[in-house]
């Protein structure tokens, strides 16, 4: 089957891809998240890579689990069939879905609670295996959803909405999959869409597990990569007024910065992230300098971002499993039932 | 004189390759047309502790376990005493007088042959010897028995095809044991093996063997699963066929995906991915298994996604008995999962219904849109079982339910993933990729109404709920009927059962009979229970449900779906891990009927 | 005149800061003695949706929801239809007139307030400008409802105590609302409150918070949890409660261990093994949670683990309703995990009970040595509640069970864990640890004997399996028993309800008798369920069982564990999420009754 | 409660430790696995280790998951308390148990199974915690108890039983454990019980969590570390006789080697396995350095044996938790329970 679609009627000024679309074509329903969330960035990011990709919609599957990040899905592609599924088991289902159709592109959305927590091991097994898709992971080191527990990629120096201190260590998402053998490996901001499309273009058109870690601030329950003091300033301000349940309403966040630069942006809880785009210069294809680039980096308290690690020789899974061409899910009797004369020569075999 | 009707039983020490050994004696005499029902009983390790074979011929066809061994080749010391205790008086034993060389027992009769002093002047290598060892009780009980020694020797010609040293020293093996016995003993015994037809065209396979072919029929092609025994051997038989049928003759690639996943809630979590994205998919496990699985279960019943479970039941709870049968999972199956759900379910009864039912369990989840567990078992699934041979309607088509493709959709004027078009509470589906600018939906967990869109409104979530009931309804009327042990009911007392027990209840019922205790059967064979099922219960006084757990699962689904006053239903529950034995149901019914109280002392004229 | 008897409800947008100023609301009624039933019914996001909160205030204690609004806020365009649609004729509707101006309905009365200009003329943060709307609001609301300005002013000071320049905005933006009310309109209206002491010494909190309170007072040590609305907050109470009264003096270090675990397994396997080590444990959870513990608690149940688990339930199947509430875990929670397995279940209905209930847990659990799941929902864990003040027995020391010390130990001849010493199936544990030679086992989920040894006997697997259901039987006497809605059963017809349901039932057994249907009711608490269960059941020709779920999983419980003919037990289900009303309850009924078909037409004289 | 363990009647000659005990003393029931298992030898180490620190065993809690090496706990210290768990889940139980009583020793023992598939998230979480516990896995590279189906931890070459390749990369358990923060982390061989014990004694005595990665032959599902050769190996060799079922007896594997060197440890399916043992100079103290070290000698072919990390500073979960000294176990109503006064005063608050 192919399909050409028929644009609809759109705005003559309104710029097209290839494909006849305008972005129009690429939005999905009107988001419910705060004002101001960094995920919303991130939704907005993807559809413009899949615009200029000149990607049709509907040849993308949009899987997530639970939780404000697991909802984005909902806010991008309205044309694309979406799977808000459990929490923290997206790449599970992302694997499977992958198999029954090899020709589909496949985008996985999940939040630092969902990939680090509860799906930490799924989401390992998925990097082992090479699925090929993209799996971006809306990190803001806290529970968004459930209001604002700390996630295991939260700071250790943190401190929460209650004042309570993260005494544990935070995992990088981003280091973990370069151990355990991601083909791309990439850290973006939500604010930066400058950085951030090109590397979902780039994951996006690549063979195998693709792993974007974007750092995407909450700005409701904002206490992720922050001093010791973010709370307590909150806390201060906050205490002028009544409401224990009051969302202010933010701007959203933005950066833009070159290669190599670093970059001190201050989050809405006043503390500061201090960014380091790497340099054109990095070496993308050695694993161990990555991790340990990024580590060395991460002691002196930088979070460093771009494609961090990319291997294009490695099998993805349709190929370790070494699939047929042909999607799983178009094979019909002919293609998969053997012939009445074989199943008696099974039972003949079986006397 | 017990020919053709009898029970052998080996003792081994496991990892001995006895298992090997003891499955050639009953094939060999499944091939002479006796029936046989071998059943081996296996510890949870892998080498060193007690093992056990049985093999029950029985001309008449009565495939049930039953007790009082006939013949005990007693191979293992540590188990002796309770393996010598269970032979039937005017029984034998077979043991190496290597070692063993007195007897306390004066009503059987020991026969003592020095296997390993036999094997170890041939063979040098402790690996042979020990194997050979194995070869030789073969040759032994081919000559007891009165097996032909024709069919033993092609059967290993066969297995060693092309390995022409393998062949010799098997043949030599299966001589040493077999002559030494003919000269030594006065052959065969009068338990003995006699060539007959009572076999027609069965076949001889294991449930698990048996439903793996079914998804390879069916035409699934997505597997993940997790190992866990017993189904472990469910999903390598799928692979071991598919690389023998789905290979794409042009191109070497394969046509069908199998994944060992991380673990239960991954190997569910992708055949349930696939399920959505249009393959047929499945994964298979037991106990722990099952219980891991409920939240992902939920979620396919919510969001209406085929997928099929094969569930291997073994002896629970937690990690219990793993290598020991039961059918202890029906309450957690059927209502798997937290809030409202229910979920159809299948009861194959012997290796060919296993294969039907794979088949049947596909068209069942794609047509109902939802998981489909079929409950096996570790006595139907890992046991050879004399089965009718497998057999499918190559003019029938899958049955893929009602998906939309891109014509489909343009037909449409605005696609409702979950409106009941068709007023059977069936919703159409899509599959992604299909259309450029309709179909697209989101599946989602959570609460959402006919277009799939997300909503807190709960009187459109309590529609929703309701449809799924009606849906449920629906299956009703398609999945497989029970089937009855009399062509009219004539008792009073009736007789529910499902699954492996099946195998005892035709004996069970005859020695009712015997005690004048008559009593009609049906057999269950899905949930939810098709209408004639209630009809079975109402027309008889009282009915017992026959069951390997021990709270009376089913029994408790009857009750619940059936709507049916509990006192008419007296549970028949033997959970001890073995497959049941007609004796042991006859003496529960005739207690349950004799003392009158839980049977209300209706026996039948 | 509806004083002291009226619905108030409040429309607003979610993170607008409004659920504290309506709970100021309901607060200052119950202060002024009049019971109130707040409902914060709230999207499933965090920032930017509809939300509501009704207010029911009566003096009469009749608590349950009740649909028809006497007094709407209406704060939020996006849900105005609705909300103007839900008031009752001859009600009232407070809006912000700085945006709206005209009006459909003509049988309700408008009353406009500049909200929105008043405050801004005061106010010029914006984030200000929000929250001394939502304060303005309630200013108004003193007026027209003529509550005690001075108990607002007094909670206000309290509130903000220390910060001056807070207690002083927001005594002004009140002042703003109330003093333009008063000048503008004839205050109060008819629906208004007037000091009473109809409330006594009860008190006003959340259920949640009442069951943290009782984890605390129980001695529990070790709390692991994974997020989950709606049981978060059980947890979190329970850690705010700890930091206040768990904390060493000398040293400032803690008694208590909190883990928030990375998932519902680990939080589960946390408790158990903090059990296992004798410390009292327990994990809080919600709807998929409960999915994912089933092997766990499997583990428990046959290994004989005390561990106390909280399920606030929620709208389910899947992730389902995540902010609604409902009664649907019954069957999953009672028979959760793989194989025969069942679980000790309480059912409080309030958030006294909470505490009560959750101080009953830790000592029934350690008794019993099983996981006991204390089954709250939505409506009681997340609401304030009036209700009877907390209260404990100072005397009463905890049920640690059957623990041998060393003494112990050693006046026994040999140890064996799973033995049934005194004939209640309630075998003895020692802790790890506890003496240098005797005493050690090893726990496990496979089949053991009675010393804890590995064992595939299953005949002794039997033995120890019915042990566990004597034991079970044994707790059937020790768990909470039943209570009444009445002193004798005069009526053929009778009505079983449990939990959050509760709070409907009274008003609804009045307006049955209003109807002239004569009704009488039993409150479950547990499972297993006490023997005067079924005497209940068994009096009555008819029995109603309410509850909040589509499959009607407590009438199942009820027919399966007490061999009830289905045909006593009619279903009142509803399940749309919102709390029960007694109007809904009694439709259904009087339906039933009236139409003769479910209850058969036993209508009462 | 404090005890004088009374020793037992013993022959005069056994040596005995401070406690008065015998290696006996410290022994299980017998052994349930195959001849020449690893996992025996690994139990044998755990004996002389407690019986050379002078344990108590009564004072030692062994927990584990599910799986050939999970059933070990009830082959060693019988005096001790044991909990065989569900398969995978042990890192919780024993991080309850844990704070339950923080005054006894944890050993888990647990199989690459159960650890790096089902388990890896619990077990990530639990070096994260920094779970004051040793964690031993006996590593076969196969699932054993369920009859030889590849691990996660499994060479990415290998051949299985059945001759399937395995095509995912394997997961290293110790280079994930450094990662995320564990304080101990070690590599062993059954086979070396002179580099094992003191590496296990070194860990009994660690505060905090506690890794040893022990490589652990299982002798019947032989597949892993393995060349492309081995399986072809020894199918060919296998089909000479009857069995599948059948498990050759085998002896138990050692090894002997000093530090820095290298050496090639011959299998039971006749393949090699090259292990190198840690240098003396080699630096403890540096995560990145260590994660490097191991990359690169895996490149090469090696496994690197010995104590790859160690960290002394870090505070353990109970301190992390600031939790009294006084077992939580033992604390009673008095020190638990708040007064009536305190409840009437809870009561007052909220009318
Ligand atoms: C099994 C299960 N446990 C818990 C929850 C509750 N829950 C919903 S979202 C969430 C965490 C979300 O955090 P994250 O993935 O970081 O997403 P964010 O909201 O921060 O974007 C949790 C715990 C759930 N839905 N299912
Ligand atoms: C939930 C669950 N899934 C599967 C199993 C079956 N099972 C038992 S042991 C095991 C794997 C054991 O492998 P490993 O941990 O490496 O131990 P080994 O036997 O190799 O020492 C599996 C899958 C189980 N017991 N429980
Ligand atoms: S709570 Fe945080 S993560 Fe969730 S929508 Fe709001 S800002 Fe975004
Ligand atoms: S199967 Fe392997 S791991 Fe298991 S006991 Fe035997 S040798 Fe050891
Ligand atoms: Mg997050
Ligand atoms: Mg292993």
């Amino acid at each position: 089957m192919s399909f050409v679609s028929k644009p609809r009627f759109h705005h003559p000024r309104l710029p097209r891809n290839a494909l006849g679309l305008t972005r129009r074509d690429y939005e999905g329903a009107m988001s419910t998240l705060c004002a101001g969330c960094g995920h919303d960035s991130v939704s907005a990011a993807i559809i413009e890579a899949c615009f200029e990709l000149d990607l049709p919609a509907h040849r993308l599957a949009k899987l997530s689990g639970i939780g404000c990040s697991s909802k984005t899905p909902t806010y991008f592609l309205s044309k694309s069939h979406g799977f808000n599924s459990v929490h923290g088991r997206m790449a599970s289902v992302a694997t499977g879905a992958n198999l029954a159709n090899r020709d589909l592109t496949y985008v996985g959305v999940s939040g630092d609670g969902d990939t680090a927590s509860i799906g930490l091991g799924q989401f390992a097994h998925a990097v082992r295996r090479q699925v090929d898709m993209l799996y971006v992971v809306e990190n803001n080191g806290t529970y968004g959803l459930t209001k604002g527990q700390f996630s295991a990629t939260n700071d250790r120096v943190s401190v929460g909405r209650k004042g309570q201190r993260n005494a544990f260590e935070a995992i990088d998402l981003a280091v973990m999959a370069i151990q355990l053998g991601a083909s791309f490996v990439a850290r973006g901001f939500s604010g930066d869409k400058d950085q951030l499309v090109p590397l979902i273009k780039a994951a996006l058109t690549h063979r195998g597990f693709a792993f974007i870690d974007v750092i995407s601030p909450c700005v409701t329950f904002n206490n992720h990569f922050g001093s010791t003091k973010s709370f307590e300033f909150v806390r201060d301000h906050e205490h002028s007024v009544l409401a224990t349940d009051y969302v202010p309403y933010h701007e959203t966040i933005t950066a833009s910065y070159a290669e190599g630069e670093v970059i001190d942006v201050t989050l809405h809880n006043q503390c500061r992230l201090r960014l380091r785009k790497l340099d054109s210069d990095y070496d993308h294809g050695d694993p161990v300098g990555a991790v340990r680039y990024i580590m060395d980096r991460q002691a002196q308290g930088e979070v460093v971002t771009g494609l961090l690690y990319l291997d294009t020789g490695d099998d993805d899974l349709r190929e370790k499993l070494e699939l047929t061409s042909r999607p799983l899910n178009s094979l019909d009797e002919d293609a998969l039932r053997p012939s009445p004369e074989v199943l008696e020569s099974i039972n003949a075999s079986l006397r | 004189m017990k020919t053709n009707e009898f029970v052998l039983k080996f003792a081994n020490v496991n990892g001995s390759g006895s298992a090997s050994a003891n499955a050639l004696v009953a094939r060999a005499i499944f091939r002479m047309g006796v029936p046989v029902a071998p059943k081996n009983i296996f510890p949870s390790n892998i080498q060193g502790l007690p093992t056990w074979f049985e093999v029950r011929a029985s001309a008449r066809g009565y495939l049930g376990r039953r007790e009082g061994i006939d013949l005990m080749v007693a191979m293992n010391p540590q188990s002796w005493d309770d393996d010598i205790a269970s032979i039937v008086p005017g029984g034998y034993v077979l043991y190496d007088n290597t070692f063993i060389q007195k007897f306390e027992r004066s009503d059987i009769t020991p026969i003592g042959v020095p296997l390993t002093r036999l094997v170890n002047k041939r063979f040098e290598i402790p690996r042979e010897r020990q194997l050979f060892k194995n070869v030789a009780y073969v040759g032994v009980l081919a000559a007891l028995l009165g097996i032909d020694v024709g069919i033993l020797e092609e059967m290993i010609a066969r297995q060693f095809r092309g390995k022409d040293d393998a062949i010799r020293a098997n043949l030599e093996a299966l001589a040493i044991g077999r002559n030494y016995t003919l000269e030594t003993f006065d052959c065969p015994l009068d338990v003995r093996v006699e060539a007959s037809d009572a076999v027609g065209d069965s076949i001889m396979i294991e449930g698990n063997a048996a439903a793996g072919l079914g998804c390879l029929f069916a035409g699934a092609t997505v597997a993940a699963w997790y190992p866990i025994t017993p189904s472990t051997s469910l999903a390598e038989a799928f692979e071991r066929f598919c690389s023998r049928y789905r290979i794409e003759e042009e191109t070497g690639k394969r046509a069908y995906a199998i994944v060992q996943a991380e673990d239960e809630l991954a190997a569910i979590g992708m055949a349930i991915g696939a399920g959505w994205n249009g393959a047929r998919a499945f994964t298979a496990t037991s106990g722990p298994g099952i219980s891991l699985m409920g939240e992902f279960l939920g979620l396919a019943y919510f969001a209406e996604i085929p997928v099929v479970l094969f569930n291997i039941q073994r002896g629970g709870p937690s990690t219990g008995m793993p290598t020991r049968t039961q059918q202890s999972d029906i309450i957690s199956c059927a209502y798997a999962s937290h809030g409202d759900t229910r979920h159809v379910l299948l009861f194959p009864a012997d290796p060919a219904e296993c294969f039907e039912f794979a088949i049947e369990a596909f068209d069942l989840a794609e047509r109902v849109q939802t998981p489909v567990i079929v409950m096996s078992d570790l006595d139907i699934g890992m046991n050879d079982w004399t089965t009718r041979p497998l057999a499918t309607d190559p003019d029938r088509r899958f049955d893929r339910g009602k998906v939309l493709d891109a014509d489909g959709l343009d037909a449409v004027e605005r696609f409702g993933r979950y409106l009941d078009v068709d007023g059977d509470g069936i919703p159409y589906r899509t599959w992604p990729g299909t259309h450029p600018e309709k179909g697209a939906f989101f599946s989602r967990g959570t609460s959402h109404d006919e277009y799939a869109g997300y909503t807190e409104d709960g009187t459109v979530n309590v529609r929703v709920m309701e449809r799924l009931l009606r849906k449920f309804d629906t299956a009703r009327s398609l999945v497989p009927a029970p089937v009855y042990g009399q062509d009219t009911f004539g008792a009073t007392l009736g007789l529910i059962h499902f699954g492996s027990t099946g195998a005892a209840i035709p004996e069970a019922l005859e020695m009712l009979t015997n005690r004048r205790i008559r009593v009609d059967s049906m057999r269950l064979r899905s949930f939810p229970f098709p209408a004639e099922v209630a009809d079975f219960i109402l027309a008889h006084e009282k009915v017992f449900v026959v069951e390997q757990n021990r709270d009376g699962q089913m029994r408790s689904l009857l009750i619940n779906e059936c709507d049916i006053d509990p006192a008419r239903l007296v549970p028949i529950l033997i959970f001890d891990g073995f497959p049941v034995t007609a004796t042991r149901v006859t003496e529960l019914i005739a207690a349950a009927v004799g003392h009158g109280s839980a049977a209300g002392g209706s026996e039948a004229a």
